[in-house]
């Protein structure tokens, strides 16, 4: 042995030696393993192990909502509301906590690539100024109006931008759009505001003031417009500080989150929301005494009971309780406008709001406060107008498609043929910050900063009586090779030249970001003020926005909203199938929190899964089809088919059956990817009048496949609903 | 002390005065004496017996099941995280509980058999004293595996024991697990001490009689025990405190590991009868185990038949029918306690014990551990018959393993937390449990190979104690006292 | 088999490998414990004793002792803001690394000497405030180039301060024997 | 001079009339079961997350769940108000004596049920024993692909398989607070900081304040009527009171 033991041996020996001994003592070597880097020049204001927060703006959604984002070393660890944005004053949802995971995602787009081809894997890395020369190039190589930017609802810096180069190049003007938008109905709101009050704005609707809320299908508390400022409004109606506690009634076919806080849940059929209101209407307007408004004159409240499945007690109950309150509001929403007589539902149930004439009162409606750079309300793209743009796409009449914020591969409905159309655009431009189904079909992804990583300003469209515009800047260095899409715009515009370069003659997007905000100066009302721009500037990035310090809200002209005729028509409902179909956004992952893992690992509020999709369904009806829970079943619509593991949801009408809409990621990294299904296959080409998806308008068959997948729940089955419990004592 | 001959009076054997001595002889071992050397011999040569191929491929296929499932489980679960047993919430403890409560429960008979027996010098213990106390030692080497397999830092296990640290904290007094690992410590200490002080006249015996590294290490163990009058004298001194002082050892860890259960704030679990009833338990299932353990090395070892006979099952059937008597009772007790508190959670649980989805298994653990026996043991014939007796000791384990998982993971799966009931679907501690009895089998076969497996000196001593004596035509055993 | 190799090791050769196999064995774990205990390599050999000679206060370079957690290492232009008035800077061999990391603006790897565990929540500000000057726990720095640990910072060291300073402040030592006051 | 024997371990007796330090209030009626608390925690506290299989097999980490059970048969059916659960850092708590290794201790100092990670053992006895089932342990070592791990907090601990947590209300921000308050030369003033959970509620349903301090939010709120502590009857004295509502 001794003549063979070389001295490399014994160090490698001794190495072992003193590896075995250092795991044995446990001290002494770990400061090896340890590297420090101090700074190369301390920030202001810094201290090494101490916390720097900066205030701005929450982009998982297009609400607005303000947010402090405490750093340390320069690493985002925790983000908080904004307690003096006057949209969530200090507060956020889940998915505003859960930003960071977006930020420091795994999967991110880290640099800008070059796809070899369309829906592949295989990509090429670029720098920066191929990049711009790449959209520089796009944008000067075609005829301006062959060139569509398609943009998300946030942020709405990078929308002005763009609009303002289209304005000036003639190029098509950017649309925006937006799953979230899509399931909120938002074209229908306005347009109904239009047709009731003749402004086609948002209506507010002030549940904390009210008394008595009816909400027809309306999901504030999840995903709608503005979930943190309702949910704030919901609690003001629940506390009884100055007042009674208010009631609420939720009329929908499937228990949302939202219906699970109401007192009184009516699970009308769906389809016969506006007939229901009107009744209601008419049934109060007879409590209330006085000649009936023309628009309940029609309407047979018996009949009404008897399509909507509703007991005419019940009805004259909440009649009883509508009329009785002098803080009653009415509230229309979700799947109630997704249908084929929204616009309808949403006149009758804004016009049931004449009743208790609530507007423009505090616990009524009102129409939204526009934001201070803001002269009109500018509504996202609805899916019809997204369905013309997909033709024209189709139609060849796109030649360069640029997308941003937005994901239309996974948000439009697949029957919209989105795919299909985008063979036809000779070069796709994605600029996603993840890579997204878009992203893996576009020949380019140059990819933007995250939200936190960025720059801008996001317009509050709804939720806050002052008019806000809420901030945003970098709260941290980009960590990967990411680039501004404002910035790659301004450069590759003033290489383009022409009226590209004159239309954004700035040096970046700071430049253009204070030029916009500037106007904001010289206002007397606003919550911050200074002489010089940079100083105006500092505040607003250190107050995370501007905003004025007036009620802003618009009291909706309604004189004669009851004296018109509003359709008492039942929905009419597209394809074959024994069961109405409810797609809802699923309020933990929205649209774009798939990919977040600690979003994944949110039980949802309703059923508490976890990590996948399911279909509720009725307990009675899936025992008469000997459906049990976990089985997976097929939907078939007339537009696809998707197969899915069954939750037997008891708050759900038996004719019904609900999917939400969040996961079935094919891209979009490694949470995303594969899990789940996208209801928004089974969705057909039906619109209302407003032009809204009639997402709810569907009917659908179920059929059973025999397999199995266990939902992962965070609630115990045994012990909320009984099932393996053995036989009852 | 030196032999005191005294004549008892008729002795146990009144009722068999209408039998011959030929009999007599054949049936009790007491009786039936053969030549000190000649027995000498007869465990020698079933000791040093060769192993023939079937002890290698089962020997071989113990270690291997070992390797896998005690050893390389084990390590892939300290590598991994307890992720890949079936533990969760609410069920956070496993068959990991369920294997210790098991083995110490095994491990009770050897202490029981061996102790309490000797103590009440009920005479046809002698000969399986020794393979009662290799099951507590070899059991409690189990329950330990078991007990520091379940905890998530098993490297950090020197903590619960009481040293003088610079941190200033000592393990917490307050904790059933603290008492739990003191208990258990000193029993495994007792019981070692007691397992060996009676293998000292047997290894002397077998160093005299045996060559090469094995005299080594019977002299080794005799620890040069000539078998002198005063050595004999301290060897019974030292044995008699033993005996005396591990049944209240004994008696206290079940007691222990019950309050481990007892003293939690659970459902089904704060039940104040628990401690008798554990030791109940563990008496019964070990002698169960006993029971098997006898009918094996009678059927595989040579010689085995002169040592171990029906008589020997018939007294021990008989305890364990008695034994189940008691178990039938605690049971009956606690659950009546437990209904009738009225608790609506523990009610719930009672429920679920019986209805829930592992309800076969409640049925199933009072069909092994009171139908079967009562229906078998009660006829002197059946219980006389070993694989029929064994037979009842293994289906009586398996009971006694379902009452424990019923008590430690179903009872688990029911809290006051509805929200979070769950159940539990065993992992990685299948392997692990598997292993736990390869080993225990595996330590025996070894043990069968190096130890005397029959307390020759006690079978001598109690021999010489037995008399066939004739009064007229009575035939009559007398006993004389021996110490 | 066995037998033989034990006969072989009875042997007076057989004897002399098992003591060098066990001297050998005993020698690399004592080897390897002794290199647990050497102070890592630095990128810069710093001479602590040369700066506290000039008369620069701990603080001036670890502000963050005084305000927070973290004392921390000073930002390179903060060495650079004194070094580069120093004509040695220029030729000093020893200082080639600073000037090299600032001029090409890349930072400085040091190996941290004082270091607890991750599971201790640490706080210097408090130290300081309760009095504790900075060589009672990291040695006097006017006596070393590379700072040395003159103590391993385990629990009961911290623990024996901690009771010490309580004295018969019953409330005191109530908090400074908590273990929520450290690990959390 | 006086050594740790001299404090008292536990000195909490049984059904003893007791006053917590931290507690917290919490409004069912206007928890909209959200789960802004719970990623809010998950956040702050360096929570791991399981995935899919483990999530559905009761191994997820939440300090804070959301309970919610249904109340009568369709169509007449109801979601009973949402629970939010934590731990509840009783005064008299079941977890803390069954410990073989003082790894979950009452803290004397800030009257909290303390997770000491790097005592723990992992016996798991502090879990079974929990009435409110809030405890939480790390089965695996559950992977956070990089650069996931930017976003841990520093100042919690990260813990490794084999430990057992809980909710700590947020012992981070306490002791953060009271040494700003002390370098301030003040005490730590009502409102002043909350926890995570809290402070991200957007229905305001949490409160977290001083118990002991009669004039806090907390108390205020504390001393309306119809608040309820949960198991109460079992003698943990729990800091955490309740409003059904409704």
């Amino acid at each position: 042995m001794s003549e063979k033991f070389s001295r490399r041996d014994f160090l490698k020996l001794a190495g072992v030696g003193a590896a075995t001994s250092a795991i044995l003592t446990g001290c002494g070597p770990a400061s090896r393993y340890v590297k420090r880097e101090p700074y190369m020049q301390m920030p202001e204001y810094n201290y090494n192990g101490q916390s720097t927060y900066y205030a701005t703006t929450c982009r998982e959604c297009a609400a607005g909502c303000g947010l402090i984002v405490r750093t340390v070393q320069g690493r985002a660890i925790k983000t908080e509301g904004n307690a003096g944005n006057p949209l969530n004053l200090g507060k956020t949802c889940a998915r505003g906590q859960a930003t960071l995971h977006g930020l420091y995602n795994p999967d991110r787009v880290q640099e800008p690539l070059k796809r070899s081809a369309r829906g592949g894997d295989s990509t090429q890395a670029m720098d920066w100024d191929a990049a711009i020369q790449v959209v520089a190039d796009a944008l000067k190589n075609n005829k301006p109006e062959e060139i569509a930017f398609l943009m998300g609802m946030a942020p709405d810096h990078l929308f002005d931008l763009v609009s303002d180069l289209a304005k000036a190049t003639g190029m098509n003007a950017p649309l925006r759009f937006g799953a979230l938008g899509m399931f909120e109905a938002r074209a229908t709101l306005s347009k109904a505001a239009e047709n009731l009050f003749g402004e086609a704005s948002l209506p507010f609707f002030d549940v904390g003031g009210a008394q008595v809320v009816f909400s027809f299908g309306a999901n504030f508390l999840e995903t709608w417009l503005s979930p943190v400022s309702y949910t704030r409004g919901f609690a003001g109606l629940r506390e009884a500080k100055t007042k009674m506690r208010g009631k609420f009634v939720q009329f929908e076919s499937r228990m949302s989150q939202t219906g699970g806080k109401a007192d009184e849940w009516i699970p009308l059929r769906p389809g016969t929301e506006a007939l229901v209101a009107l009744a209601i209407g008419k049934l109060a307007s007879e409590i209330r005494g006085g000649a009936m408004p023309r628009a309940f004159e029609n309407v047979d409240p018996i009949d009404a009971a008897s399509k909507s499945g509703i007991k005419l007690e019940t009805l004259e109950h909440l009649a009883g309780m509508f009329a009785g309150s002098n803080g009653a509001l009415a509230i229309p929403g979700g799947p109630a406008l997704g249908q084929s007589n929204g616009l309808a539902v949403a006149e009758a149930v804004l016009a049931l709001n004449a009743i208790s004439d609530n507007f423009g009162k505090p616990g009524g409606v009102y129409l939204s406060a526009l934001a201070p750079n803001q002269s009109e309300y500018q509504r996202p793209a609805s899916a019809q107008e997204m369905q013309e743009f997909v033709q024209k796409m189709a139609d060849g009449k796109i030649k360069v498609l640029f997308v941003h914020g937005v994901n239309p591969l996974f948000e439009l409905p697949t029957a919209l043929g989105f795919g299909g159309a985008s063979k036809s655009v000779s070069q796709i431009i994605s600029f996603a910050t993840f890579p997204d189904e878009t992203a893996r079909e576009a020949d380019y992804v140059f990819p933007d900063h995250h939200g936190l990583e960025s720059w801008g300003y996001q317009r509050v469209a709804t939720g806050s009586a002052q008019p806000v515009l809420s901030g945003a800047q970098p709260v941290v260095s980009p960590y990967y090779n990411t680039r501004a899409t404002a910035d790659v715009l301004i450069a590759a515009a003033q290489l383009a030249g022409g009226s590209f370069a004159s239309a954004l003659p700035f040096k970046d997007e700071v430049e253009f970001l204070h030029g916009k905000v500037s106007a904001l100066m010289g206002e007397v009302d606003g919550s911050i003020s200074a002489p010089d721009l940079p100083t105006f500037m500092a505040y607003f990035q250190q107050h995370g926005g501007y905003w004025r310090n007036s009620d802003e809200r618009v009291a909706p002209k309604a004189g004669d909203a009851l004296n018109r005729e509003i359709s008492a028509e039942v929905a009419e409902f597209a394809g074959e199938g024994e069961f109405f179909f409810v797609p809802f956004v699923s309020p933990t992952l929205a649209e774009a929190g798939a990919n977040k893992p600690w979003l994944q690992e949110l039980p949802d509020p309703t059923t508490t899964v976890m990590w996948n999709t399911w279909v509720e369904m009725n307990p009675e009806t899936a025992h008469e089809l000997g459906i049990e829970n976990d089985d997976v079943v097929r939907i078939v619509s007339e537009a696809g088919e998707l197969e899915v593991p069954v939750y037997l949801y008891p708050a759900i009408r038996p004719d019904t059956i609900a999917i939400p809409f969040g996961q079935g990621h094919t891209a979009y990294g490694r949470y995303a990817e594969n899990r789940g299904v996208n209801p928004a296959d089974l969705l057909g080409q039906h619109f209302n009048e407003a032009g809204d998806l009639a997402f709810a308008g569907m009917k659908v068959k179920v059929e059973k496949t025999g397999a199995k997948k266990p939902l992962s729940r965070l609630e115990s089955m045994m012990g909320v609903y009984g099932i393996g419990l053995g036989e009852e004592h | 002390m030196a032999y005191d001959k005294k004549h008892s009076e008729h002795a146990p054997s009144g009722q068999h005065g209408g039998h011959s001595e030929e009999y007599l002889r054949e049936k009790h071992l007491m009786l039936d004496p053969l030549p000190r050397g000649q027995m000498n011999d007869m465990v020698m040569e079933s000791m040093l017996a060769k192993p023939t191929w079937k002890f290698w491929v089962v020997a071989s296929l113990l270690a291997a099941i070992v390797a896998y499932g005690l050893f390389y489980s084990w390590g892939r679960m300290i590598a991994e995280g307890l992720g890949i047993a079936g533990v969760n919430r609410p069920s956070y403890w496993g068959i990991f509980l369920v294997n210790t409560v098991f083995w110490i429960g095994i491990s009770h008979a050897g202490t029981f058999i061996s102790a309490i027996l000797r103590v009440f010098r009920a005479e046809f213990r002698r000969p399986f004293t020794r393979a009662a106390e290799l099951m507590t030692t070899f059991g409690l080497v189990q329950a330990g595996f078991s007990i520091f397999m379940h905890m998530g830092r098993v490297w950090l296990a020197y903590w619960l024991m009481p040293y003088p640290n610079q941190r200033m904290i000592w393990p917490n007094l307050h904790s059933p697990l603290t008492w739990d690992l003191l208990a258990i410590t000193t029993y495994l200490l007792s019981s070692t001490m007691y397992l060996f002080l009676p293998l000292i006249p047997d290894v002397a015996m077998a160093r005299d009689r045996s060559t090469g590294w094995r005299k080594t290490f019977y002299k080794t163990l005799a620890l040069g025990f000539r078998g002198t009058e005063g050595e004999w004298t301290h060897l019974r001194n030292a044995m008699n405190i033993f005996a005396f002082a591990i049944i209240p050892v004994m008696f206290s860890v079940h007691t222990i590991v019950s309050w481990d259960f007892a003293a939690a704030t659970r459902p089904g679990w704060s039940s104040t009868i628990f401690g008798p009833y554990f030791i109940v338990g563990a008496l019964h299932s070990g002698m169960g185990a006993a029971i098997a353990v006898l009918a094996v090395i009678r059927a595989t070892m040579k010689h085995m038949d002169y040592f171990i006979r029906g008589e020997h099952f018939d007294a021990i059937g008989k305890l364990m029918l008695i034994i189940s008597m008691a178990w039938a009772y605690f049971f009956f007790n606690d659950y009546m306690v437990q209904w009738y508190g009225g608790d609506v959670w523990t009610k719930q649980l009672l429920h679920f014990h019986e209805a829930g989805p592992m309800g076969w298994m409640w049925f199933a653990m009072l069909i092994c551990n009171i139908v079967i026996p009562w229906a078998i043991l009660w006829n002197p014939k059946w219980r006389a018959t070993p694989w029929l007796v064994a037979t009842v000791g293994i289906i009586i384990n398996v009971g006694m393993w379902f009452e424990r998982y019923i008590i430690v993971p179903i009872s688990l799966s029911i809290n006051r937390m509805p929200f979070t009931w769950r159940l539990y679907q065993p992992g990685v501690e299948i392997p692990l449990g598997i292993g736990t009895l390869a080993f225990f089998i595996l330590l025996y076969m070894i043990a069968s190979k190096i130890i005397p497996l029959i307390p020759v000196w006690e079978v001598q001593e109690g021999q010489m104690a037995h008399e066939l004596k004739k009064f007229g035509r009575e035939t009559v055993v007398s006993v004389s006292e021996l110490e | 088999m066995i037998k033989s190799i034990f006969d072989w090791l009875k042997q007076p050769l057989g004897l002399i490998a098992v003591g060098i196999t066990v001297l050998t064995l005993f020698s690399v774990a004592a080897y390897g414990i002794y290199t647990t205990q050497q102070a890592p390599e630095q990128p810069i050999q710093f001479p602590h004793q040369t700066h506290v000679a000039f008369g620069i206060q701990c603080l001036y370079c670890h502000p963050g002792a005084s305000k927070g957690p973290a004392a921390g290492l000073p930002s390179q232009a903060k060495c650079w803001a004194c070094h580069n008035q120093i004509a040695k800077t220029e030729t000093s061999a020893l200082l080639a690394p600073l000037k090299e990391a600032v001029l090409s603006g890349t930072p400085i790897q040091w190996v941290p000497v004082a270091q607890v565990p991750d599971f201790v929540q640490f706080n210097h500000r408090a130290h300081i405030a309760a009095g504790k000057n900075c060589e009672d726990c990291h040695g006097d720095m006017s006596k070393v180039t590379i700072a040395q640990n003159p103590q391993v910072f385990n629990m009961g060291w911290c623990l024996n301060c901690h009771v010490e300073s309580a004295g018969e402040d019953h409330e005191k030592l109530v908090k400074l024997s908590d273990c929520g006051t450290c690990h959390y | 001079m006086a050594t740790l024997s001299d404090l008292k371990i536990s000195e909490v007796k049984l059904g003893e009339e007791h006053t917590g330090k931290w507690g917290m209030v919490i409004d069912q009626d206007i928890c909209t079961g959200c789960q802004a608390c719970v990623a809010a925690c998950a956040m702050e506290n360096n929570l791991s997350f399981v995935g899919e299989e483990d999530s559905g097999y009761g191994r997820s980490m939440h300090w804070i769940r959301i309970e919610r059970f249904w109340e009568g048969e369709y169509p007449e059916v109801k979601m009973t108000p949402n629970q939010p659960m934590m731990c509840q850092q009783c005064g008299s708590a079941t977890c803390e004596p069954v410990c073989p290794a003082f790894a979950t201790v009452h803290s004397q100092a800030e009257q909290l049920n303390l997770q000491v990670y790097n005592r723990c053992v992992g016996t798991r006895y502090c879990a079974n024993n929990c009435p409110y089932q809030v405890r939480s342990f790390n089965w695996r070592d559950y992977e956070r692909p990089e650069p996931l791990p930017n976003q841990l907090n520093p100042d919690v601990t990260v813990r490794r398989r084999g430990v057992m947590e809980k909710c700590t209300f947020c012992i981070q921000r306490i002791h953060k607070a009271q040494d700003k308050a002390k370098s301030e030369g003040r005490e730590v003033v009502d409102g002043e900081f909350t926890t995570a959970c809290a402070q991200a509620c957007p229905a305001n349903a949490i409160t977290f304040g001083r118990v002991d301090d009669p004039e806090s939010m907390v108390s205020q709120l504390a001393k309306r009527s119809h608040g309820v502590k949960h198991l109460e009857e079992l003698g943990t004295l729990p800091n955490v009171t309740y409003f059904k509502g409704g």
